[in-house]
């Protein structure tokens, strides 16, 4: 059991650094859901099945799917490549890249550093979890309610497109609707 | 209630001529020369009332009018208003030359006149706040309310590059005025750690213990708030800017009173709240003080913008104020107060004059003028007695002060003394360099201009009057400040022994022994 | 007729007041009568006051009249008050009498100047504090009456303020005489510092228990004291002054650079007689200034042309020998000398005002000549003056004071043989200047016509100066030569009598006869060398070492060219380069700094996103290091 | 079940969380820098949900819900913005190169 | 939820109620007044809530919320601030945009919410909702005007900038949950106090949540986004972030760090010196020559939050003069100088650009006394200039500062304040100076209508009140504190 937990670390983390580095946008998104599924094993592994299907559903689903939605919408795919290609090679990332390198290794030698506890690996099964969120953090589930909400009316304002009203001879703006 | 009338009065005033102003050019000026009359009247007839029943009221320890009410309970912060002699010499000095300063300024300023008379009452009700405040929170927020109206006095009728000038000017004092904050804080927590009680009250805080090391960093920051004020040499290069750059009656009011805060919260707080730290300071500041007199007087020398010559010499005069009060015995006191006085009128009336010169002729560069005192004979005479004036000429009001302070500083330390009088040469040069540069000569680019009207005539007449009254019978001023110096004193004695005590040499005895036996002669 | 004293200051500064004020209104004639009538009041009060004072004297020899406390802080108290004694009494006399003459000689002198009320009220104002400093009763009042005489010759040296080179002669004795005040106020500080009080009389009575001869303080003080003399006086190292000082009008100069002002520092030693007593180490010092000065003054005047500068250097050098009659203890010789001496200067000065006045404001002594025909009165008077200047024996009134000094020299409590011989040499070379002068301006061929007669208010201050300087010595006689001392017996009262010394009638007689004989061999050596053959003194000045040592006497033996480099040079040069003031540039360095600092972290707002994020994940590095290190 | 410790999860959890800080660093154009941001989102929830399993509370995994709606949230409203972006930069309007 | 809950939360369900009410509203009609008018009606609605709460006792709302009088405190600030804040957008919207304009008001209520909610939360799971509640509809109000290039910029960049520094706080939460075990505040300060010093992975949890709140205050290392969002934004929602957004933040860094002594732990109290010492210096000397007025007001408020930290360091310890209770002061006089100095720039402005540059103040004494006045007033009390609020907020900071002698921040403080004394009088330089005639023509000429020249006013005012008289404000703060 605990291979297979890593083989699912060693994918999540692979797919991740894939992810970065990919020129075009659709292959760096297809990378981006295996990543998300190796972690959704990860978390039933764990011993959190309700995280790892709600992980699947809607991070996976509705978040990606909305990715490629617009990635298609503007037709980003083919020509926006080379311009990746040049943007990519050009772009010094040497320093910024060593910054993020020696965060990471203070922060893994501070963690490695700690006490390690072993793993009691309770099974926490969703009816638990379902409990919890509807008893002591309701409020908190009002209030994600309120981040959602504000969340539709931003993206309604901002991506209204204006209509493009185009007469073959006076290219005027569209109204404002 | 007269002091919260002697500083709200003003305040009213500024806001009267600010509306007044805005529908007719004139009323502003009768307004605020009206309040600036009413403001003198009332602070004489507190000097004489001081004079005459001295004795009686000083029931309430050595303060002549006391005014207390809280303000700022949560932080033990009050409405403390009081005035003993010292207080009361320079609040009708503030009267006084306000008045000029308002007089003065009749023809100078044609346009936005409204505001500018807001600006000079509110500058004159902060100086006499200040000098009456006794809260010390009330006189670092009267301190600072001094600056405003004077940088946009200097800001906006100012003259070439104001903008600099003015901005140099505020950053120096408030700068200085920070860090004088911090040394009240800190006694503030000091005088409250050890009696538990938090407050900000001058009486109380008089007698905090408070280690040497600390105090001299506390006496630190005071003596820069107030050096900066007062020019003392290091600190003093925004003076000549600020000088060059401000209105006639901005520079009246700046040299006259702005200055004399400095050496008042000398006087008032440095010395008496920090005895000790000021007792091992006062050879450094003594220092600093002739190199402020020699060295401002040289400078001053090798100008040739007038009001920056001017400017310079005012720095120079306020080395002697800064001997007087290191020196800190009844003498050097009692000749500081007199050159603080005397100075107020004598720096002032030289910048009315300069200011009436410069009304006329539109230059202040001594190398085009020459030749005035044929052109404006009753001009000239009139800068030469100001002039003489600043010199330290016998019979006018400087040398009292001048001498007073070289013989209380020759009871501490003979160089210090013998090098402060070369002062007296030093400024015999700049002065009558002045003269000569402005007055005497050819008039190469023959110079026209009306000489002296009436109303010039009657202000230079009343300074002239006043320096030679200060000058030959200095006594009421003396007898006015003579009570709040020796209270001062009173404060600072383990450290400061009177000038009799410490300092006798077998001489003396003798002298007292052989006086009594043939009858003192006067 | 005592209580009147306080008159005699009083109106010289009403006729100021009144011609300041109202000068250019009342017009020439009033002001004239205002300036004139304020002098002649004041004199004719102090000669009331002096008959009385000869008849009845007050009890103890002098009179106090106190007017007002004028300065009363902690233990320091000083009031006006005027102290009338012989010695005040004799200054006072001199001031309102000579200044009378010379007011009355100077309306007609600068009858065409416009400035005419303006001459009389500085005039006035001159008087006055010349009057509050002899009279005064304690030395800050004696100090106020000093500053105020400068002011007044600074005043008048500058008179005709649009030459720029009179501003600058002016500038240069005020200057000049506030060094020796600067010296003098220390001296005020010290004996405060002594005596708890500047009343003169309490310092001098109190002095001797207080000081034991020869004290540290005792010197020190009466040194100061010396120092604010020599500058008043223009003595030894600070007399630069007063050879430029001629730039002003003639009756000023007559006035106050010859017959009183110049003499202040000599009432102030006599004054203070007591301390300097006190202090034989100063005594000598006053001694040897006087000495050196008169030798030094009498060299430069032997090279002048200028007929004014003649007389200046000779005033130093009568003052030389004042100074030296004060320094061997000869008090009452040294005022007496002091008296006689503004007779003749002052006369000497107006003779030569109407000379100038005659020759176009000529005041060159070789473009005149021939005079003494054209102007008899003015002939006759000036000889007598420069006779009495020579001193002349057995006739003019110089040669009793000045014989008297040089005897004393000699003779006197700590009197040297040297100083005898510099003060015979000093009497030898000034009858050679003096008759130099008389016969080059007033005998030879006439050079230019006489463009203005003068009238007889030249004329009478000039024959009422001569008459007393011939017959004002007769009233104090030598002991070889009668023995008259009506003078000595009224200072008696005021300074110590000369006792001590060696008194060999023989050696009396023979320094007498001696000046009397060189003073004649060097008048005849005068009339020989410039009005016989003028050929030997041009021809020795065409050699180099003439011509050099002619502009070396001329400059007044080089002191001005040595000031000029060790003290004026530096300072002007020092206060031209610190014109911007140094330490402002402390002040501009600070928003330059901050200038600075502002484009270095510009250069971190470079608008793109991801560098953002390089500053938040730096900031987190650096978070973390520190939880890390600490 | 499985005995892996705390911290091997927490480090898991580091690396891809700077993988993705590295994603939003080095990549110009801005859908990279909100899916590198998702990544990043995603590691926090995955050290979450370690340490909530750690502790056996169903905080981790709760926390780990308002993760998600937040994510979900932030991607709304960037979407959004980059198309208004697009339409802007499509009738050219010179665009300041901000990415 | 008990009865006693529900009564200590009705200003915040008011204040979540308003915007449905408002979608109802628009649903019927949309019409810009109404939004406006009901939205003030609402905030009035949730401030008249606050004395009720304040009275039931019972202050732990479930384990997320604490309504103590701390809390109410800066839900009434809150209000006050984002009603004073509607009333110029109202007209701004007005002048500026064409599109529909009631989402602004919906926005900027469910911003006014995450920020209330902030103050209010002791819970990791409260604190990161409300953050994100409040970023989410920030990104939206500064993008609003999204014709303008400079409003989608600045959207993007505070989107991804505000994105990555939620991410650091989450994972720096996940650290300190996996160590302490609870997500509740009292638990996780009780457990950094005990083994705060061994414990290293607590402690860098706690460092990356510092990248969190220091992103929102906009101090040092992370504050280079708040001058362009400032520029870009419009004028009335610079204000909301400049005030409401930092004030809740700051609310939640007192209460979380309110009993742990900041001095104690060497590596935190280094790394809040380091940031107070480095954006006092950084936002005074990047002000120093900044000629645009906004980027200006982005800077100097860097700075503000500087001296607030030294009064944060300063912490509790000191009986008289708590670093709180100072740092409230500063936040209300902070407030109030900020809201209105934004308030004028957007009245100064027209339908192409706001009066964002200085040149646009140039002479403005002389064409509008009252508005100079005001702005002027605004500025000496940034200044710290007494006569106003600044100079009692920063003399008490001082005093907090001194009592706990930190000499060398207080020494950087002065230095600091005498520099930014320098750009505020360069505003009222531009202002006094004089302008020629056909220079007149060019600058925008403000249009301050009645409704915001009362507020204006009053702001004003109240500025000076509290810089003469602030004893009322002063007791009121001591009673709420903890």
């Amino acid at each position: 059991m605990t291979i297979l937990f890593y083989i699912a670390a060693l994918i999540a983390i692979v797919a991740s650094i894939m992810v970065v580095t990919r020129t075009n946008i659709i292959h760096a998104l297809l990378y981006m859901v295996i990543s998300l599924l190796a972690t959704a094993v990860m978390f039933f592994l764990i011993g959190a099945p309700f995280i790892a299907a709600m992980e699947i559903i809607i991070y996976a689903g509705a978040i990606m799917v909305l990715f490629v939605f617009v990635v298609m919408m503007l037709n980003l795919g083919k020509q926006a490549v080379e311009q990746e290609k040049r943007w990519l090679s050009t772009e010094g990332w040497y320093f910024p890249s060593l910054l993020s390198l020696i965060l990471l290794l203070e922060i893994g030698y501070l963690i490695v550093s700690g006490q390690t506890a072993p793993f009691n690996g309770r099974q926490i099964p969703p009816a638990e979890v379902g409990k919890e969120l509807y008893s002591t953090y309701l409020i908190g589930v009002e209030l994600a309610a309120i981040l959602l909400m504000a969340g539709i009316i931003g993206a309604y304002h901002l991506a209204r497109r204006k209509k493009y009203v185009v007469h073959r001879f006076l290219k005027t703006e569209g109204a404002e609707q | 209630m007269t002091l919260t009338f002697l500083f709200a009065w003003l305040i009213l005033g500024g806001l009267l001529a600010w509306l007044a102003g805005r529908w007719n050019k004139e009323a502003p000026r009768w307004i605020s020369l009206g309040f600036m009359i009413v403001h003198l009247i009332v602070s004489v007839r507190l000097w004489i009332s001081f004079l005459t029943n001295k004795g009686l009221t000083l029931a309430q320890g050595e303060w002549f009018l006391m005014e207390k009410s809280p303000w700022i309970p949560q932080w033990g912060i009050q409405y403390f208003l009081a005035v003993d002699g010292l207080s009361i010499l320079l609040i009708v000095l503030t009267s006084f030359l306000g008045l000029l300063a308002v007089a003065c300024s009749w023809k100078g300023i044609q346009e936005r006149v409204g505001f500018f008379f807001f600006n000079l009452l509110w500058i004159l009700a902060g100086i006499s706040g200040v000098f009456m405040a006794l809260d010390l929170f009330l006189f670092y927020f009267f301190w600072e309310i001094m600056l405003i109206p004077l940088y946009f006095l200097i800001g906006i009728w100012g003259h070439s590059n104001r903008i600099y000038a003015t901005i140099k000017f505020f950053i120096f004092t408030q700068a200085s005025g920070l860090f004088m904050l911090i040394s009240i804080l800190a006694l503030y927590f000091i005088h409250g750690s050890q009696t538990g009680h938090y407050t900000f009250d001058y009486v109380e805080l008089l007698g905090t213990q408070v280690s040497p090391k600390i105090a001299f960093w506390l006496m630190l920051g005071f003596f820069l708030g107030f050096g900066v004020k007062l020019p003392a040499v290091p600190v003093h290069t925004w003076l000549p800017d600020a000088h060059t750059e401000a209105p006639t009656a901005g520079s009246v009011v700046l040299a006259g009173l702005v200055l004399k805060a400095g050496a008042y919260g000398f006087i008032r707080f440095l010395m008496p709240l920090f005895p000790q730290a000021g007792k091992e300071f006062a050879m450094v500041a003594m220092i600093l003080g002739i190199i402020g007199i020699i060295y401002a007087a040289m400078v001053a020398f090798a100008q040739n913008d007038l009001k920056r010559l001017v400017a310079y010499t005012s720095v120079s005069h306020m080395g002697f104020v800064l001997l007087g009060v290191f020196a800190w015995n009844q003498l050097a006191l009692q000749g500081a107060v007199m050159i603080i006085l005397s100075h107020g009128l004598s720096t002032g009336a030289l910048f009315i004059l300069v200011g009436d010169i410069y009304d006329r002729l539109h230059t202040r560069d001594m190398d085009k003028l020459g030749g005035l005192w044929s052109v404006t004979p009753r001009l000239g005479g009139f800068g030469m007695v100001f002039a003489l004036a600043s010199l330290g000429l016998p019979g006018l009001a400087n040398f009292v002060g001048e001498f007073l302070v070289l013989l209380g500083v020759y009871q501490v330390s003979v160089p210090i003394a013998a090098l402060a009088t070369l002062g007296f040469i030093a400024s015999t040069i700049y002065s009558l360099w002045m003269i000569q540069k402005t007055f005497f000569g050819k008039n190469v680019n023959e110079w026209k201009m009306p000489d002296a009207t009436p109303r010039e005539i009657s202000i230079y007449a009343a300074l002239v009057v006043a320096l030679l009254w200060l000058g030959l019978f200095p006594n009421t001023v003396l007898r006015t400040s003579r009570q709040a110096l020796k209270n001062l004193q009173q404060i600072t004695s383990q450290y400061f022994q009177g000038s009799k005590e410490a300092t006798t040499n077998p001489s003396v005895e003798e002298l007292n022994k052989s006086r009594s036996n043939y009858g003192g002669l006067e | 007729m005592y209580d009147l004293l306080w008159l005699v200051p009083t109106f010289p500064f009403l006729g100021f007041l009144i011609l300041a004020i109202f000068g250019k209104k009342i017009g020439k004639k009033l002001s004239a009568v205002v300036g004139v009538g304020s002098i002649g009041l004041s004199a004719l009060i102090t000669i009331l006051i002096g008959i009385q004072f000869l008849t009845n004297p007050p009890e103890g020899h002098a009179f106090v009249q106190t007017l007002w406390t004028w300065i009363a802080a902690d233990d320091f108290k000083v009031n006006i008050a005027f102290h009338l004694d012989a010695l005040s009494m004799v200054f006072a006399f001199v001031v309102t009498f000579v200044g009378f003459w010379i007011h009355l000689y100077s309306t007609e002198y600068m009858a065409d100047d416009e400035g005419f009320s303006r001459f009389f009220a500085y005039m006035n104002l001159f008087v006055g504090a010349m009057l509050m400093l002899v009279m005064g009763d304690n030395l800050l009042l004696l100090y106020l009456g000093w500053e105020g005489v400068g002011l007044c010759s600074y005043l008048l040296i500058g008179f005709w303020y649009r030459d720029p080179a009179n501003g600058y002669a002016a500038r240069k004795a005020f200057i000049v005489t506030r060094v020796g005040d600067a010296a003098m106020a220390v001296g005020l500080f010290m004996l405060f510092y002594s005596f708890k009080s500047l009343n003169i009389q309490e310092i001098l009575s109190v002095a001797p228990h207080v000081w034991s001869p020869g004290n540290k303080l005792a010197v020190a003080s009466t040194l100061l004291l010396l120092g604010g003399a020599v500058g008043k006086s223009a003595q030894l190292p600070l007399q630069v002054w007063l050879p430029d000082a001629m730039a002003g009008p003639t009756p000023t100069s007559a006035l106050i650079h010859a017959a009183t002002m110049v003499t202040a520092g000599v009432y102030l030693i006599a004054r203070m007689n007591g301390i300097y007593l006190l202090a034989p180490l100063s005594m000598t010092a006053v001694a040897i200034v006087g000495a050196a000065t008169l030798l030094v003054a009498g060299f430069a005047g032997m090279a002048q042309t200028d007929i004014k500068r003649v007389l200046a250097y000779s005033t130093v050098s009568q003052i030389g020998y004042m100074f030296l009659a004060l320094g061997v203890g000869a008090w009452s010789a040294g005022v007496f000398h002091f008296m006689i001496h503004a007779f003749f200067k002052a006369l000497l000065f107006l003779a030569a005002g109407a000379i100038i006045l005659a020759q176009h404001h000529e005041q060159n002594m070789f473009k005149m000549g021939g005079l003494a025909k054209a102007l008899p009165v003015t002939f006759w008077t000036f000889l007598i003056g420069s006779a009495s200047l020579a001193a002349l024996p057995l006739i003019t009134a110089g040669f009793y004071s000045k014989d008297a000094i040089i005897w004393y020299a000699w003779s006197g409590p700590n009197g040297s043989i040297y100083l005898w011989m510099a003060a015979v040499f000093g009497a030898m070379v000034t009858a050679f200047y003096t008759f130099r002068m008389v016969f080059v301006t007033f005998f030879g061929e006439q050079k230019m016509e006489i463009s203005h007669y003068p009238t007889w208010r030249v004329h009478i201050p000039l024959i009422a100066l001569a008459f007393f300087a011939l017959f004002g010595g007769f009233i104090e006689l030598p002991g070889t030569l009668g023995h008259l001392t009506l003078f000595s017996d009224f200072m008696k009262s005021a300074l110590p009598v000369v006792e001590g010394g060696h008194h060999e009638v023989s050696l009396e007689i023979f320094s007498q006869v001696l000046t009397a004989v060189l003073a004649l061999v060097s008048i005849f050596v005068a009339y020989y060398l410039y009005l016989k053959n003028m050929q030997i003194v041009t021809n020795f000045t065409s050699t180099k070492f003439g011509h050099g040592l002619q502009q070396f006497l001329l400059s007044g033996l080089g002191f001005d060219w040595l000031y000029e480099r060790l003290f004026i040079r530096p300072y002007v040069w020092l206060s031209r380069t610190n014109k911007r003031d140094f330490i402002d540039f402390f002040y501009v360095f600070l928003p330059w700094l901050a200038r600075q600092f502002h484009y270095l972290f510009k250069y971190t707002q470079t608008g793109k996103v991801r560098r953002y994020v390089v500053g938040i994940v730096f900031g987190v590095l650096v978070s973390i290091t520190i939880v890390v290190i600490l | 079940m499985i005995a892996i410790s705390l911290n091997t999860g927490l480090i898991i959890a580091s690396i891809m969380f700077f993988t993705g800080l590295i994603g939003v660093m080095i990549r110009k154009n801005i859908m990279f820098m909100l899916i590198s941001i998702e990544i990043m989102l995603n590691a926090a929830g995955l050290a979450f949900v370690f340490a909530g399993a750690q502790h056996g509370q169903a905080d981790g995994q709760i926390m780990f819900l308002f993760i998600l709606t937040t994510a979900a949230a932030e991607v709304a409203v960037g979407l959004a913005l980059i198309i208004q972006f697009y339409q802007n930069l499509k009738r050219s309007i010179p665009m300041l190169p901000i990415i | 939820m008990t009865g006693h809950d529900f009564l200590k939360l009705m200003p915040i369900i008011i204040l979540a109620a308003t915007p449905l009410i408002i979608m109802l509203a628009i649903a019927i009609k949309r019409n810009h007044l109404i939004t406006a008018v009901l939205s003030v009606v609402g905030l009035f609605a949730a401030l008249f809530a606050i004395p009720g709460a304040k009275y039931t006792n019972g202050d732990q709302v479930s384990n997320l919320f604490i309504i103590d009088q701390y809390a109410l405190f800066y839900f009434a600030l809150m209000f006050l601030a984002t009603i004073v804040i509607i009333v110029p957008s109202f007209q701004y919207l007005e002048l500026r945009f064409k599109g529909n304009r009631e989402e602004y008001y919906l926005l900027l209520l469910t911003a006014t919410f995450g920020s209330v909610g902030l103050a209010a939360s002791n819970h990791f799971i409260s604190f990161f909702l409300s953050l994100e509640i409040l970023s989410v509809s920030l990104y939206a109000l500064v993008a609003y005007l999204r014709h303008q290039n400079d409003g989608i910029e600045a959207g993007l960049k505070y989107l991804i900038l505000a994105a990555v520094s939620s991410a650091f706080l989450l994972f720096g939460m996940s650290l300190v949950y996996s160590q302490v075990g609870s997500m509740q505040f009292k638990d996780v300060i009780n457990f950094l106090s005990q083994n705060g010093n061994y414990n290293f992975i607590s402690i860098a949890g706690v460092a990356l949540m510092v990248v969190g709140f220091g992103f929102k205050l906009a101090v040092v290392p992370f504050h280079m986004w708040s001058p362009d969002v400032y520029q870009g934004a419009p004028a009335p929602v610079s204000a909301f972030i400049a005030s409401v957004s930092k004030g809740g933040i700051l609310a939640l860094l007192f209460r979380f760090f309110a009993e742990f002594n900041i001095v104690q732990s060497r590596p935190l109290f280094t790394i809040f010196a380091l940031i107070a010492v480095f954006s006092m210096f950084v936002g005074n000397f990047l002000a120093l020559l900044q000629s645009n007025v906004k980027r200006l007001l982005a800077y100097s408020s860097i700075a503000h939050f500087g001296y607030i930290l030294v009064a944060f360091i300063a912490g509790n310890a000191q009986q008289q003069f708590k670093g709180v209770e100072a740092a409230t002061f500063y936040i209300v006089s902070y407030f109030i100088t900020i809201i209105g100095a934004f308030m004028i720039i957007g009245l100064i402005s027209n339908e192409e650009r706001e009066g964002m540059e200085m040149s646009d103040y140039r002479g403005l004494y002389w064409r509008h006394p009252w508005l100079s006045v005001a702005l002027s007033a605004m500025m000496f009390s940034l200044a710290g200039i007494p006569l106003t609020s600044g100079f009692i907020a920063k003399y008490y900071i001082l005093a907090s500062g001194i009592s706990t002698k930190l000499w060398t921040l207080i020494i950087i403080l002065i230095i600091n304040s005498a520099l930014g004394v320098y750009y505020y009088l360069r505003v009222t330089v531009e202002m006094f100076s004089n302008v020629d005639a056909e220079q007149k023509a060019t600058l925008i000429s403000p249009n301050v209508g009645i409704l915001s020249g009362i507020l204006l006013a009053v702001l004003t005012i109240a500025l000076v009140w509290l810089g003469v008289y602030p004893t009322g404000l002063i007791g009121s703060i001591q009673a709420a504190m903890f």
